[in-house]
């Protein structure tokens, strides 16, 4: 054999040396991909499988069945106050709210979580007033803010770019040994960013807590999800990276809640991410800015209603006896006075304070920026416009 | 001739290139069947079919890169980015490859794409929806950046653009989308890239801005004409790089006094770039400091208190009759 | 049941219609994500399987196996010419060369190949000229655009940026209903980039006749395989993204032949892009500007030194009577001779022409260039430096 | 006090800073057992161990995002994109977040982080690894950008900026890594960020430069105080954003003559910034025109011919009689 590829290596300290850490022989054999659980628990007919129903008290499920409401009325609010002019653009969640509540029900006030701007469902449950979120929507900037109090990353406006630092808490956590985990959310849009492939794998590579739900509603504004990835099962990505994966029936919010804590156990146990993809439908507009009739055939619309996440879950209720015609009405109208109260308190909030714009940027203004201020503040007196 | 608003000037413009050229096609996210969430490119998936206008998945690096990968090899790609604010997302395919390629291949593959996307405020929309970054790309070496302010500019400028070799970044301002309506030719029109606007010819003081802020400094101009017998040259860039530094020049040169608006960040923003220019272009020439109103370096803010950010057409008066009266 | 959840789409149209399209119930079934193959074709003892020999003609075979001897001695001069300050910073490509050559032996001409910086192997068998390939890695400008009628990308220096632009083409060629493909290399540390998943994804959605090879030789400068990922098998990326996938050796140059083969067949016949990831090992430095003594045991590179792709072949070619010690002498003599022909031309090729860096950004320099321009040139005029 | 390289002077400042606060964590591609590329990080996961000095996946966009996570929940984190060129992967990340989750979240969330990254050219290495794009992150609102020139100021500058509570973009100039040795005093030292230093006195003419042009500069102000006997008064930014307005506007108040150095592309670069400023502020005192000699507008040569893209002392030279002698 001609001497040309007599690697140094291989000349020079013999060839009978050979670590145990490598190989010298290819493996051969397939590799098993292994499969994914589709978790279901309380089906469409509200019928349980009670081996998996999670361990939640009587108030706790009544407290989830009211969230759960309670996001429904606001949703509705807001597209009546949209359309009365008193609200900016708005993404409803109308369908979604299983997949939304169940996600934050098994966090503790040390967890924390990484909404999108769908979430407010499970936002309202953090801890966030709806008159803030009002705010939120409404185009103030005191609405973006998470409340004191509450482990929050605030919504992310730009697709996707929230889930890097999401795991990045998680990351945190384990720097500061805490065994608590992060729950974020994100769309079957957001999948397609590159950014959230990295994050993916940021996770799977440190063993983040951190509990990836995917909330695969079938549609990013116009684009179904057979036009946004070849593999539909969007569960596969974490596989990928080496995260444990599975597909939950979103419209379930017994299913929800189970994977979202087993998840969040392991997370904190040490263990490291979860990935969820969690099945449900964008039933209404993508925002208040959106004509879906444009683009679906609102018939792709219909079987959802068989899935609703709410019948289901006062059927499962009602059969527990904690729920009857009377209380669901009680709880109905509760949810309305709570919404329209905090839209009476949102209405009586102060009106924006132009002034504050220059304020937050950064820990100390720099002097730049100050003359700047002033010149914006000369700009507001000249047009008569009050500010602090 | 028709009355066209922006939107549909922009639709014309398509529409006609793409049935001129096969080889001109589109990609974005909701371009198709939805027509762009400005509906931009209304009808035109229909009219050329989904092979020509495609719905991407919703990754704008990807959008970006792949177009890269289409005009290397030989297609004429315009693509939509639903808002400036999300070009961030492709901003190392922008720099590292479209604005690249060319030099890197000693011109063996030249990239005709347009890069086409909303800019600006003014809309009421949330964060990320109003941003005005053209400096980035004007200080990007290997770029072409074009900017127009009304219908039958934008029409003639994106079907020049779509013709060019060079890889272009077309910012509308959608401020001016659809805020009124211009007669615009039926057959092709063209402008030249590269060429700023002499929109009005004047002595007194040259204004220079484009895009949305055309309007307010428009405004400003007829103001001081009437009421305070001050007689501004008003340009309109209209392509921000390669610069028109001769048109300025001149202008200044003739004036002797400058005030530039826009609604991109102060700081290295493009007013930094033009005076910096006229310092050493018409410096003897120069009577008074050359103002800017721009931008401030802070955050597009919350769609409550946009309405104060932007310029407006009476602190432009002031600014000019400040400027004419510096000594 | 309380009427708030009776959204418009359920109420007013009925609980009947149900297009087939949507299925009204969770398929609960679990999702089987398969398995991923794992090619060898001729094993480290230069054992062949026979029912996978890809049909290349002995002209042919002895070709390949010239072309990995010539990549082998290209980088071997290269390191001498590194070393004797001949030369740039330079990435060699030991003990990879099957991989690297392999994956472009079924291409066409009209086929396109998008390289790697350690993919020179695979550039000289394309056509580029080796004192071209010179020109580039010392740093000239001439040297990056690919020569006449080679259809190539120029290497991606920002490690995973051209795979996009490489589906790009693909897609173009879709666009032109040409039915050739493209084959796109990049690192186990490239796939990491978020880019190169949105790449994955647009490859899938739009069956872009793509080939992506992923040469994962174990190493990405100082970072292992398994600190780059938490799932050491790469190809489970493709199969995420709804791309099928293959394992490959990529010390087997018969093996990546066939994959790559049958891969670019697929493509050119519609059928979309293919996953290749190729097993091997950077034998060497990462780069002439590193030390991996610094941060890898030099133990565990001895056993590749066992599974050599030319030792293997050259094996595999003896047996087959194509190839003798004699004959293996005078390849390896020839190509010698080639690369010291391919470096005294570049030794004789003329200097860098300062002059020509503004010429080639623009297809007409803008007014404000060419004054930059004229400014340099005084700049040179004034040091006294020739251009053009 | 020992004598040291900026490469050992910045290692240094992230050691003692790690050493002071165990919230100071680092990640970066190969920072760990390799050291980094430059082995800036030279032995310090072996000092502070595999969990504050992280090696990451091959993802700057990852880096910078995940980073961006941690420092809400209160750590310090310093990361490493090998080199500038790479931020572009970033990019999403820095603008979106990094750059702007304070102002989002109204102070709630700071982000006290440092992306560390060489940057310029002059070490013959290849495409994408020479980029000054330190105008990129001056326009962009909410970050701050430092750049040292020297060991001694590098590691006061560094071990400040890790103690800062806004997020700082540190660009290192990596032509100056190993170029010199100077006296860096054992114990912490700290400059204020913000702060523009006057490097040496002058009357006749402002220099104002930054980085690794801070050398030719130097040398130029030393030829023409003995050669020519013009006084000129050099000024180090230091800090890039925010910028130390109010010193550049003393000085050339007080010369009257300004010219800019620095390697990044001229349009929209910092230098523009200055002159536009200085227009604003010292128009009235300027008897010249204010010149630049800046990076061209063209992708950074490859090595064979780079040594004629960097402005040399000579030039700066010439450029200061020239402007010394324009009426
Ligand atoms: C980076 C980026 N690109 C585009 C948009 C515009 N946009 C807003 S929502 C949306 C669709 C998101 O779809 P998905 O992630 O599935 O979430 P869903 O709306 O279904 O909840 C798009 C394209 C954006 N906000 N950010
Ligand atoms: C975006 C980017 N980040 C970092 C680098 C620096 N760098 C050059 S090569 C390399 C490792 C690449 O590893 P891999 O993709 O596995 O390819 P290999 O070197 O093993 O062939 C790195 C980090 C770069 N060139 N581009
Ligand atoms: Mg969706
Ligand atoms: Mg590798």
């Amino acid at each position: 054999m001609a001497s040309h590829h007599q690697d140094k290596t291989k000349s020079s300290a013999g060839d009978e040396v050979i670590p145990p850490s490598t190989p010298s022989e290819m493996n051969t054999s397939p590799i098993d991909l292994g499969h994914i659980e589709v978790m279901q628990i309380l089906n469409e007919h509200g019928e349980v499988d009670q081996g998996l129903e999670p361990s939640l008290s009587d108030e706790r499920l009544l407290e989830v069945y009211r969230a759960m409401i309670l996001a429904r009325t606001f949703d509705q609010r807001m597209l009546t106050m949209q359309r009365q002019g008193r609200m900016g653009t708005f993404a409803p969640n109308t369908g979604q709210e299983a997949c939304t509540v169940g996600q934050v029900v098994p966090l503790t006030k040390d967890d924390w979580y990484s909404p999108s701007y769908r979430s407010f469902g499970a936002q309202i449950m953090r801890g966030w007033p709806m008159e803030h979120l009002m705010r939120l929507w409404a185009g103030f900037h005191d609405g973006f803010p998470p409340p004191e109090n509450v482990n929050d990353l605030p919504f992310s406006i730009v697709i996707g770019s929230h889930v890097l630092p999401a795991v990045g808490l998680g990351m945190g956590m384990n720097y500061k040994k805490k065994n608590d985990c992060v729950v974020v959310n994100f769309g079957d849009g957001a999948s397609s960013q590159g950014a959230v492939s990295e994050a993916l794998n940021f996770a799977a590579v440190y063993k983040a807590p951190v509990v990836f739900v995917c909330e695969n509603n079938g549609w990013a504004i116009s684009t179904p999800t057979a036009k946004q990835t070849a593999n539909e099962v969007i569960a596969a990505r974490g596989v990928a990276y080496g995260i444990p994966s599975i597909r939950v029936d979103g419209n379930d919010i017994l299913a929800m809640v189970f994977a979202v804590d087993e998840a969040a156990k392991r997370a904190r146990n040490g263990d490291g991410p979860t990935f969820i993809e969690a099945i449900t439908y964008r039933m209404s507009l993508h925002t208040t800015a959106d004509d879906p009739t444009v683009y679906r055939d609102e018939q792709e619309v219909l079987p959802w209603g068989k899935r609703c996440p709410i019948t289901r879950f006062e059927i499962y209720l009602k059969n527990k006896n904690l729920l009857t015609n009377d209380s669901i009405q009680e709880i109905t109208e509760s949810c309305e006075q709570e919404v329209i109260a905090a839209r009476d308190k949102f209405y009586s909030m102060p009106s924006a304070n132009p002034g504050e714009i220059f304020d937050h940027l950064y820990e100390i203004m720099p002097e730049e920026l100050s003359r700047q201020r002033d010149e914006y503040r000369k700009r507001l007196d000249d047009k008569g416009v009050d500010y602090e | 001739m028709s009355k066209l608003t922006m939107v549909e000037a922009l639709n014309l413009a398509m529409d006609q290139e793409m049935a001129r050229d096969e080889n001109v096609c589109m990609l974005g996210e909701d371009i198709g069947i939805n027509g762009g969430v400005f509906r931009t490119t209304k009808d035109l998936q229909k009219k050329h079919g989904e092979d020509r206008v495609m719905d991407t998945p919703l990754a704008e690096c990807g959008i970006v890169g792949a177009a890269i990968g289409m005009a290397i090899y030989g297609i004429r790609p315009v693509i939509e980015i639903q808002f400036s604010g999300f070009t961030m997302q492709a901003f190392d395919q922008i720099e590292q490859n479209m604005a690249r390629l060319r030099n890197r291949t000693q011109g063996k593959y030249t990239l005709p794409m347009v890069l086409r996307t909303p800019y600006g405020g003014g809309i009421r929309a949330v964060e990320h929806h109003s941003e005005s970054r053209e400096a980035y790309w004007a200080h990007t070496p290997g770029l072409k950046v074009v900017i127009p302010s009304s219908p039958r500019n934008a029409r003639a400028l994106l079907a020049a653009s779509i013709r060019e070799d060079d890889p272009i970044v077309f910012y509308e301002p959608k401020a001016v989308y659809r805020a009124f309506r211009e007669e615009v030719p039926d057959e092709p029109e063209l402008m030249e890239i590269g060429k700023a606007d002499i929109v009005r010819a004047g002595n007194d003081l040259t204004l220079i801005s484009y895009g949305a802020m055309m309007r307010p400094c428009k405004e400003a101009v007829e103001d001081l004409a009437e009421d305070h017998n001050i007689n501004v040259e008003l340009i309109d860039l209209l392509t921000i790089s390669p610069m028109d530094t001769e048109t300025l020049t001149r202008s200044v040169q003739k004036t002797g006094r400058c005030v530039i608006v826009h609604e991109g960040h102060r700081t290295c923003g493009i007013a930094s770039e033009i005076i910096a220019r006229l310092n050493e272009s018409a410096f003897e020439y120069l009577e008074a400091p050359i103002k800017r109103i721009t931008g401030f370096d802070i955050p597009f803010p919350y769609f409550q208190v946009e309405e104060h950010f932007l310029p407006e057409s009476e602190e432009i008066v002031n600014a000019i009759k400040e400027t004419r009266n510096w000594q």
